[in-house]
């Protein structure tokens, strides 16, 4: 049953050392602003899961809050390589990572199963590629009645999903609306939830290709206004695309990384 | 005859080759680019679906992510991440997908994961993504990539996307359902796989790039075609329309 | 690629003796002006594939198209039983019917894998229950990860699914809201699709709660104002409840109900 | 003393058993009825889950069937079927379900399919419906049927939903998620399983009803409670509400 926090609140009360934490949104509606928090609280050995680690996680990577990474695609979009996340698998630093990599496909589909309350989920994937030789979350399955080979992959149930929403309202209902990703599926399939809004509001009209989450499948809500910056909120705010390319040569530079971090995180709430 | 970059030449070699394709799945980059030349010039009426969710998307210019706003707000539909992979993409409904390479081999088997071992990599790379089931799953994939033999490798460190696998047979085998890689485009010229070997055969140079520099920047003895053409130069429509679009 | 048929053209083109028909809609969007169109024509040897057989199966079974049902639920909702249904399966009348039959849950997600390009999906369901036991497209599966023992249900890709929506475009795109049922995903498993609209507008303003078929997944469309009745199409008609209610007695009677399809059915178009 | 139908007792034994819970899973019939006379009395706040696909309903008035717009227009969400099934019913999200039956047996298993043989029934049923997985993943189920030996067999036809199975530890055993039935009203009392042997007890009673009288219309041996409760009866409030709802 969702009740209205603070950003501070919610992440003390939903996030703890070793947990494991997806931050969905796929380029859209990134809760940026509760990776800040995690940061700032010191969060320490999470598994970050994340079809596209993207910026968010380069910063909690960079800043040492994870021990693993579970993903399909790292990159800045459009852009070229996370280069905190290179820096971690490439050299260790600032900690060693431990990576659980799949396709997109393998990804939403284990959020899929999770949502759903099932093991494993089934697709046509990973079929002759080296993927399925390195993640143990992905398995030959075999259809009872066809007897064609498939893909299974395990699901993904974290133990606390975040995201970022346009509108809550009083009761702690959650509208979303733009590109969806796979944020119904990776709130579903957590055992908590938080999430951050651009406004609290009396009453939530419907718009065109929302979708809405109950109150009563999240935990803490929190209003959190630009809470997805640099990413957008359709509606609300524009990605900063500035700050994606600028963020290329700040993330090359450890010392430099850390001096963002202490500036625009550590120092600010 | 126009002035024009070995890039421009490959975009819009990339665009032409939507030509007669209804349906094309589109992730980040130059492909993006190439797409939305394809619906500024020949194929008006190709359907672009953004792995990011948005069906018939019409961006004016192309974004920077494929999650930009422009996207979804000028798309017939939008829909979730899970329906995208498993409804849209997985049954084999869109014609064509393009991808892309850091290391291509000789059967268009595709490594974006690392360079050098995986549990020690010299470089890692972003990864997956939607590649392995864009190349499995659309009806044929074009592969567009700069050539050089850091790219066009005899043998990759990781197969990330299975393209023509060991050769004949092989796609079949493992129950993919697409067709395969069907066209290479590079800023040299055009690969193909032969239909004998599924091996990449340069079929085309673009003007003024000669068969013996294409080899040179492929890690693998690139076998040329008896009737190797040359690609049209750009128009100065289709450069026009790219420019447009790159602005 | 959609183009715009007569219903008569539609039905002619798409339907054949002895295809697979899906004709979906979950109370709401029922096209029940189709299968008048299918009776008139007098296909037969159907295997009617519906979640809810419901009046419109009654009429086409009583009416002598059927070989074959599957389904999860054949009743009168909140009136009794499918009188003529009933007559097949227990009195052979007009024609013996074979039964394949499932839950909700299975039949869903049987469309579910249809649509996905998957021979079988799986669930937690029918776990001592007798339907595994008289249904083949039931079987068991293990989840490769955790040995759990889970439910395989086979895929369903109908010849042809028919659904009534609300809206096209000239372009063929079909738009539709309120209760949104299986229709999606029975359009995209199937070879074929016919889809009858309340219109055919220029433009298809976006709706809350609507979803969209791409005109490149549909084969034909056609403007069928009221094509629901007695069922109902959010926004443009209300569901005929008098009608369901008195079906009871015209159907429980086999002269009644042939005179009603002669008089309502056969000498209409 | 308010005069009232048996039927109506049932209702609002049936919308009072609700209480503390906070969603419930909506088949048709009269669990609707009960559903939405919890909501207009002692449980305001509960979720109504629609098994055509809505979220948080608020009907004026019970619809004669599940998929009527009004449960759509005064919902917080409607999803597709499928999201039904997959997202919200089978994970175990919903605290309690309300089944009916035409057959029952004394572990309170249900028949929904036929009477008779299977391939040459007497009486051709609806069949399943979503009663198999509601009985398997909602939290608890709540059983809602008339009292006779026609209904309250000793040995099932079919087995529908199963409810407790052979006895203790089957449900378990068959990896069914949820409690079971923890609870069938009827028109002449409520009956409850016994922890020890999961078959059904007669627990209470409604006002005027003799223990005898429910044996009677039992179709096994039904054993008794030592607590036997009576059913307070409906008050003013609760009758006024059903019988707005009702009409």
């Amino acid at each position: 049953m969702a009740v209205t926090a603070t950003l501070e609140e919610a992440v003390r009360a939903g996030v703890r050392d070793g947990d494991s934490i997806a931050m969905e949104g796929f380029t859209h509606l990134i809760p940026h602003a509760a990776a800040h928090e995690v940061i700032r609280q010191g969060r320490r050995e999470l598994t970050l899961i994340r079809m596209t680690p993207d910026l968010i996680y380069d910063q909690l990577i960079g800043a040492g809050c994870a021990a693993k990474l579970v993903f399909s695609w790292g990159g800045n979009p459009g852009v070229g390589s996370l280069h905190r996340l290179r820096d971690a698998v490439e050299h260790d630093w600032p900690a060693p990572l431990s990576i659980e990599e799949h396709s997109h496909a393998g990804m939403v589909n284990r959020y899929v199963a999770g949502a759903s309350g099932l093991p494993f989920a089934v697709l046509r994937g990973y079929a002759g590629t080296d993927l399925a030789k390195v993640t143990d979350s992905i398995a030959p399955v075999v259809c009872p009645f066809t007897g064609e080979r498939l893909t299974a992959v395990s699901a993904l149930n974290p133990d606390v999903t975040v995201i970022h929403a346009q509108r809550a309202d009083r009761e702690g209902n959650v509208q979303l609306w733009g590109i969806l990703g796979a944020q119904k599926e990776a709130v579903l399939a957590a055992q908590r939830a938080i999430v951050t809004v651009e406004e609290i509001v009396d009453e939530l009209d419907p718009r065109p290709g929302a979708i809405l989450l109950p109150h009563w499948v999240i935990d803490w809500v929190c209003e959190v206004p630009g809470g997805a910056a640099p990413s957008y909120a359709a509606g609300y705010t524009d990605r900063d695309n500035d700050f994606y390319r600028d963020w290329d040569a700040v993330s090359r530079d450890r010392e430099r990384f850390g001096e963002w971090i202490t500036a625009n995180v550590k120092e600010r709430s | 005859m126009n002035a024009y970059s070995a890039d421009e030449m490959m975009t819009v070699a990339a665009a032409r080759a939507l030509e007669g394709h209804r349906t094309c799945f589109v992730g980040i980059g130059l492909p993006s680019l190439a797409a939305n030349l394809a619906r500024a010039t020949t194929t008006p009426d190709i359907v672009l679906v953004y792995e990011s969710g948005t069906i018939g998307s019409k961006p004016p210019h192309p974004p920077l992510s494929i999650g930009d706003g422009v996207l979804a707000d000028t798309a017939d539909a939008v829909v979730s991440s899970a329906e995208m992979f498993n409804y849209w993409l997985q049954p084999g409904r869109i014609d064509v997908g393009f991808l892309s390479a850091a290391q291509l081999d000789r059967h268009a088997n595709i490594n974006t994961t690392v360079i050098g071992d995986y549990r020690r990599p010299k470089v890692r790379l972003p990864g997956a993504g939607g590649a392995p089931e864009i190349a499995a799953s659309c009806g044929a994939t074009i592969i567009v990539v700069r050539h050089s033999r850091r790219v066009f490798v005899d043998r990759l460190d990781f197969l990330t996307s299975v393209g023509h696998g060991d050769g004949p047979g092989s796609r079949e085998l493992l129950g993919l359902r697409g067709a395969g890689p069907t066209m290479v485009i590079t800023d040299l010229g055009v690969l193909e796989p032969d239909p004998a070997t599924m091996a990449l055969v340069l079929t085309r140079v673009h003007p003024g790039v000669e068969p013996e520099r294409v080899r040179e920047a492929t890690g693998w003895p690139l076998e040329v075609s008896d009737r190797i053409a040359t690609t049209p130069e750009p128009t100065a429509a289709e450069l026009a329309a790219l420019r447009r679009l790159a602005s």
